[in-house]
């Protein structure tokens, strides 16, 4: 297939942007004036569909095929959610609007409001922010309450602690946030090494950040004794909750003793992953940090009018430029009405119950990362399958592509080898489930018997193994490079 | 009440039984009773009827009937629908981050070629796969400079956009990096005062253009000083003026970063939008987020993949370039199908038409007894000082059905009769003509 | 202006030269002179920007804040977003009639399980892929009845929607076919009279259920008594009503047509709608329109195709069953989406919910002094009659902000009391008593 | 693929309707309820969602294809005509709303009343009426027209002329509206046999379907006669417009002296064609008409205000429930206001450009049903083909298939044996068109020096070369018949 500027024209218009006076380009001072040509395409809107919609055809998705790509939990989301967030009354304020006439948009300032009150029962926290724009921007955010926090103690603290399972993001947000790591291995269980922990912790830490569960799968069972011995030092706890689709009304971290909890709405509240994003991060925390909370934040008066607060002196100030991806937002205000409480709970049993399923279904035929009952997600390793035959997680990842599923997360988490981190969300089938199971096993079978035939996959895809190390080295990242 | 969860009564039984518990309570167990919720107060559930109906009733509370000429960076452009219609294709918008180029070609291909669009229109080298919005990405680029030479002072033009400004100030709280801000000189920037404090300590620089009061100006000479001692230039662009104001590149810039929402994408109440971010070659080993590469395949066909991944936190983890993982990569759809329609002539032509509608508005402004336009070159916003405080003149505006515009006093305390007013293609000469005929009247 | 011909000055010189010509106008050399426009005088064009925009100011001269309550035979009903979705795909709704199988096994399997889930929720044997409306299906299943006994006289029950009757009436204008209408018994099927019009004439027996004024009937007796004397018997439906209306099939009726619009079709101000129709497997072969079939292809794997075309136009011209050729298929596309979206609770649980809604309204407005609703059974539609003309109600309800339903005067001069009101599952029970408080108020 | 039902597994629930009181199903006497199953599927949303959207990658389509199915005018359908038509204030609005509240949907009215208007220009007629859903519908509206007037002048007529290369819904509609078809042939320039149709007219003769240009691609040469011979025993002159694309600006029905036209707003002023509908055949009369087009009509009064008129005794009376597909008007109109007068004449300049090109560049390899300069399509018959090898238009056809494009129109014009009809419309690029004439040349070739492999096509496809004969005989119409 060729880029969209190998179908360029000279000459050939597509979206015609109305007519221009013959003075426009006479208004401004040819010296602050372009001269360089923009290298736009120049195509017609047909040639634009049809490239687009033939890309879009490459691609594997929730919509079309079954993607238990582990700890992103790649759920279907309700079609609703698309329609509800376009709605003009939604998609067409501008959020400057809440700035110069708070009256007009009490629409949209309602539903933060609501939304973030639903939020704080969910999580058990009392105070909530909506800016984050994903869950590592939350994780930021997070990092950076903890300072204020410590700051305003008095205290200058210097470390976090992040067990070494945790996923990429918590330590490059302790880092970025101005804190060196200090990494914990997990113990047999899949927790977090308890002991090795006290032996870590001191009035230096600033802060602990915890998966729950994490990302084996894993509901820390060392995770009071963690509490406790982190209050001892006035550490923060910090809960990474991309997770907590796991867990909904079944635990909350306010209640566990965290004071920050981060949810990754796009993953437990349901909005399309987009290709990459966009999503939301929202950041939930106890009563002691709430004065620290991004500014501005959105108050209900008595009147029952809702406006901006830019109130808390504390505050660490705005970390978006608004309220964070609105259109998430919405998206998951409206996941949450439909299911409401018993559906909330519903999500997370049969998250458990599908992960659990593939857990024994699997675990004849590759080696488990943490053998137990896990939460919505088990995580296996190919070592049986590379020691026996040489066949890697990533040939069994590109043979299920090969059989029409999307493979599971192999990538992470870097504790286990060979990882094939399976979610599979509570949206999908049994007779989806079992189809997954049986190609698992046929590979697995395959992996002994004709293991080259696992190590070619894919054969019935677009391109096949592409040379990674050839393209960070040439590095050509543009069409024109 | 809506369910999503497919499971039947006997579905259940038989996986419970395959598992082997008796309850699905069961595989809960590891949570211990006492740290079960103390509550989880939420109301019941509704069907889709009942939570359309719902959520249409609450954005009725909201006013989509103001004619706009509110800007601040965030602009009312038109989207043409093709956009829709490509964003909204399944395989797209149900698809994660590319990992497994096999099953990703679609998004790959077309981040690539976002990669290139946006290299192409900020006239520098490379592009990256995108960042949250405007504000954080200011925020990467300063972070890649001081990355880069290792220096902690950031010089900032007080006419870059005042809500990118407060967050990168909330990012060094805790981290060892000065932020200076340089005054303006009325509405310009004060070139003199800007490098004055150019020095061997200085990280880098950071202008906007045109800046937060719709000032256009070239920064090329200043960008050559700051190279010559080893600072980052970084600009903040905005990408639709690029079809007409002189680039990133031209301008020499190292760094170029802007809000991306006018490519395609709607107000939405602030978000998703879109970080823009461009580099000079030398640089693009030290950007954040993803970045998609060409390479072959085993059978040597032109592929595409993620690349550069040992710069990322899922690899590099605390020494990785930043945490971001998750981006805005549907709003980057958006933009490279936007730019496509466009295309060479789309895009010049959309640029004029605002300039074009911005100065019309202007002329009749000025007609206005008492109003005062500062000079300057401006693109499609422009800053009017008004005879009386701009926020009373706007609670009267609205009054008349538009929202005329920010007064600048909502994010400065002094300079309270001014307002910045935005035009876009979308305004009519009629409804540019009426903004005047109400101005007027309300001014009189 | 917008422009949708991608060809370039030199494209155009390049392909002319090829043909051999000097310019276009040469190639339209085959129309005289004398033939040429007398006038062409249409507006310049626009962009697609000013198009939407005023075509948003014409929207918004159609008012879209009523809460109705009207029905006539098309309904206000929920419809999943999960519809557009599916319809929107391009795949589906820029391909055409499926000629080709092997590159339109998406639209003819869709249509397959369409035909499929019609002929079920009818409980008869076949349905076809589509005609064009209710109206146009009733007149399709007369002239199959004409076909079929070759008689002229066609009974049809005044409960019939006027709406349908006035196009059976209009497209008989020029053949040898009666239409006999046989009066209600005051809203109700006046069985007797029908019975007496029954003869060896008559070709086709016509009757509604729920009939026009909402009164729901058992016609099972009267389709025995027809088809004794090889009369076709012909029942409107009204499809969303068949969870938990008897249906066609327990009626033993021959054909069944209907309104398709209730599956998940907007209003859309009258169209595009979609006729339904489903027969006893003895019209198979007479049936009018599209219609997809199972076979194997020569790998024997399963195919579809548009199959028994030698009853259509393309093939059999003038003695094709009918004359039509492109149908509603994206219309019939959103129906079986709606429908496999629904799924058998979902579309009983739609149905009785209307009904309850209904009732709730019909128990308060009984409540109201001087308000009469007549005896029967009925769905989710019934009539009221009123103490003043039901017109007056209507405009004086606008005020209040209702659509508060349709005037029988509408169509029938007497009866200028009569109401008829429909309820859907989109009415909350607020709005409907809500309703009834404005109607008290209204009539007092 | 399983059909959705094959899906189904019995408890399974897709979109929850809402909470049913437990009294509702009491309500209605048993005597009047359904008893018998709905046999609908039991399925998730998820689960509808996959399945039509892989049934969706299974078609060719004008997004996705070059689809040059001639007479048909598959041509790129701008996306903004389904925003529109989708905009609340048309997509929400009642019809019966213009019955009981006029001013509430003045917009609504407003838009048919104008695109009536332009659609009278650019035809050159007098009166219209959009009630016909689609081209077909829009003849039987004609012949009753034709009807009502010779009646209201006393005159019994019986018979309709039509040339034998028209469209099958022409004859059709003539003897669904009560006529007997007389069938004229062509004469070796592609128009009607003008000397056979005056022999064959006569006072009995109610009208005359002509198609212009015809589905040969050909602008009738002997027009002016025709016309004058029909008027002279006051025949009716019918145009099929369904290929008014090609003339746009150039010639107008009513100038020309026809008396009725119908368009297919869905070809010639872009509609999706939806799998095979909805369309909208809206039909235009000349003076001598205007009194019996189909009620009600649209007026606009001295105030400017509109309304439904119901005011023409002589009307033939409605033709459809309402005011036709209006979704399809919307369309038409936003497509008409886009391109305006020089838009829409470039349509036709460049239909016609693309059709010519192909037409000389094929005629090498193919034989011209007609060989003369085209209007908007170009007919071959692939007779050569058959005689020299056996390859017939059907397997040149499914070899476009096998190489990504659509076929031409190969069952029609019934005229021309082994037709290949082919329509590019104005929207397709040079290069688009190339590699389609390189397609046909390489298939042309092929025919040649390795028949088999063109009478095999297509081996890419989900299915090749069903069985019709088979589908026909055992008539399996139900997933469960
Ligand atoms: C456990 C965990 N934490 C944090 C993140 C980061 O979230 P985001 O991608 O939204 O920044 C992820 C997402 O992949 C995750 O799985
Ligand atoms: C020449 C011609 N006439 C009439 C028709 C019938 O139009 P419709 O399919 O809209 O009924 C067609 C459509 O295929 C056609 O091509």
């Amino acid at each position: 297939m060729k880029h969209i500027f190998e179908k360029s024209v000279p000459g050939r218009t597509g979206v015609d942007a109305g007519a221009v006076g013959a003075g426009a380009a006479g208004l401004m001072d040819p010296r602050f004036m372009r001269k360089s040509d923009s290298r736009l395409p120049e195509v017609s809107e047909l040639d634009v569909m049809r490239h687009y919609i033939r890309l879009s055809q490459l691609n594997f998705s929730v919509d079309t095929h079954f993607y238990p790509l582990g700890s992103c939990t790649m759920k279907y989301n309700p079609k609703v959610n698309e329609a509800v967030s376009a709605m003009p009354g939604f998609a067409g304020v501008h959020p400057l609007m809440a700035y110069i006439g708070e009256e007009h948009v009490q629409g949209c300032l309602e539903l933060i409001y609501n939304l973030s009150s639903i939020l704080a029962e969910i999580t058990g926290m009392k105070g909530v922010t909506t800016q984050p724009y994903a869950g590592a921007h939350g994780e930021l955010t997070g990092i950076l309450l903890m300072a204020a926090y410590h700051k305003s103690k008095g205290n200058d603290k210097k470390y976090v602690i992040v067990p070494d399972e945790a996923h990429g993001t918590n330590p490059a947000s302790a880092a970025m946030g101005g804190y060196t790591v200090i990494s914990i291995p997990v113990d047999r269980d899949g927790g977090m090494d308890v002991d090795l922990f006290r032996e870590k912790m001191n009035d230096e830490v600033a802060g602990v950040m915890l998966t729950l569960p994490n990302t084996l799968g894993v509901f820390h069972r060392g995770i009071c004794d963690i509490v406790e011995i982190a209050r001892k030092h006035d550490a923060i706890l910090y809960n990474d909750g991309a997770n907590l689709n796991a867990i909904l009304g079944k635990a909350r971290p306010g209640d566990i003793g965290f004071d920050i909890v981060h949810m990754n709405l796009h993953k437990t509240f349901s909005t399309p992953h987009g290709g990459g994003g966009p999503g939301a991060g929202v950041v939930a925390v106890s009563d002691r940090l709430v004065d620290f909370l991004p500014v501005p934040t959105v108050a209900r008066t008595q009147q029952g009018l809702y406006r901006l607060d830019f109130g808390h002196e504390k505050s660490i100030g705005p970390m978006s430029s608004f309220f964070g991806n609105f259109g998430v937002l919405v998206r998951a205000a409206v996941y949450i009405m439909m299911l409401g409480r018993e559906g909330l709970i519903d999500v997370s049993e049969k998250a458990v119950l599908n992960a659990n399923y593939i857990r024994v279904k699997l675990k004849e035929y590759f080696d488990l990362a943490v053998d137990r009952t896990c939460m919505h997600e088990c995580v296996f390793s190919a070592k049986r399958q590379v020691q026996k035959s040489g066949v890697h997680a990533i040939d069994i990842a590109k043979a299920l592509i090969e059989r029409g599923f999307h493979p599971p997360t192999i990538y992470f988490p870097l504790v286990v080898d060979e990882a094939l981190m399976i979610e599979p969300t509570e949206t999908e089938s049994k007779e989806t489930i079992d189809g997954f199971i049986e190609a698992m096993i046929e590979i697995a079978k395959l992996s002994e018997t004709d293991p080259a035939r696992v190590k070619n996959a894919p054969n019935n895809t677009p391109v096949s193994r592409p040379d990674e190390t050839r393209a960070a080295r040439e590095l050509k990242l543009t069409c024109n490079s | 009440m809506a369910r999503f969860t497919p499971h039947t009564d006997q579905d259940v039984r038989e996986m419970l039984e395959d598992i082997g518990v008796d309850s699905v309570e069961k595989l809960f167990a590891d949570i211990p009773k006492n740290l079960r919720p103390r509550s989880f107060d939420l109301p019941a559930g509704r069907s889709e009827n009942e939570t359309v109906s719902e959520f249409h009733k609450m954005a009725r509370r909201n006013r989509t009937d103001l004619v706009s000429f509110l800007g601040g960076g965030y602009y009312d452009h038109f989207i043409p629908a093709a956009v829709d219609t490509v964003s909204s294709r399944s395989e797209f918008f149900t698809a994660y981050t590319p990992y497994q180029p096999e099953a990703s070609q679609g998004t790959l291909r077309a981040i690539f070629e976002y990669q290139t669009m946006i290299a192409g229109i900020a006239g520098l080298d490379y592009a990256n796969a995108s960042l949250y919005d405007g504000g954080t990405a200011l925020y990467e680029a300063i972070a890649m400079a001081v990355r880069t030479n290792n220096r902690k002072k950031v010089i900032i033009d007080a006419g870059v956009n005042p809500l990118f400004k407060r967050i990168v100030r909330t990012y060094v709280i805790n981290i060892d990096v000065d932020i200076v801000e340089v005054d303006l000189k009325d509405i310009h920037t004060d070139a003199e005062k800007m490098e004055s404090h150019l020095d061997e300590n200085t990280a880098a620089l950071v202008v906007q253009n045109p800046n937060f009061f719709g000032i256009v100006a070239d920064y090329e000479k200043l960008f050559e000083e700051a190279r010559a001692i080893g600072i980052v230039s970084i600009l903040v662009f905005y990408p639709l003026s690029l079809g007409v104001v002189k680039t990133p590149g031209e301008m020499k810039a190292d760094i170029a970063v802007g809000e991306g929402q006018s490519l395609g994408l709607p107000l939405s109440f602030g978000g998703p939008y879109l970080g823009l971010m461009a580099v000079e070659k030398k640089f693009v080993r030290k950007m954040p987020g993803r970045i998609v590469g060409e390479t072959v395949d085993r059978a040597g066909r032109k592929s595409f993949v993620l690349t550069l991944q040992a710069r990322e936190q899922h690899i590099r983890r605390e020494k990785a370039t930043s945490n971001i993982c998750s981006n805005q990569a549907l709003c980057a759809l958006r933009a490279v199908v936007y730019l496509s329609l466009m295309g060479k002539e789309g895009f010049r032509n959309t640029a004029l038409l605002c300039m074009e509608r911005a100065q019309r508005l202007k002329d009749e402004l000025k007609k206005i007894p008492g109003v005062r336009v500062p000079e300057g070159q401006t693109f499609n916003e422009f800053t009017a000082v008004l005879p009386v405080k701009a926020a009373d003149f706007v609670e009267r505006m609205f009054a008349a059905g538009f929202a005329a515009g920010l007064p600048t006093s909502v994010f400065y305390r002094d300079r309270e009769n001014h307002l910045i007013i935005a035009v876009t293609e979308k305004r009519s000469i009629q409804e540019i003509d009426d903004f005047a005929a109400a101005a007027r009247k309300v001014l009189s």
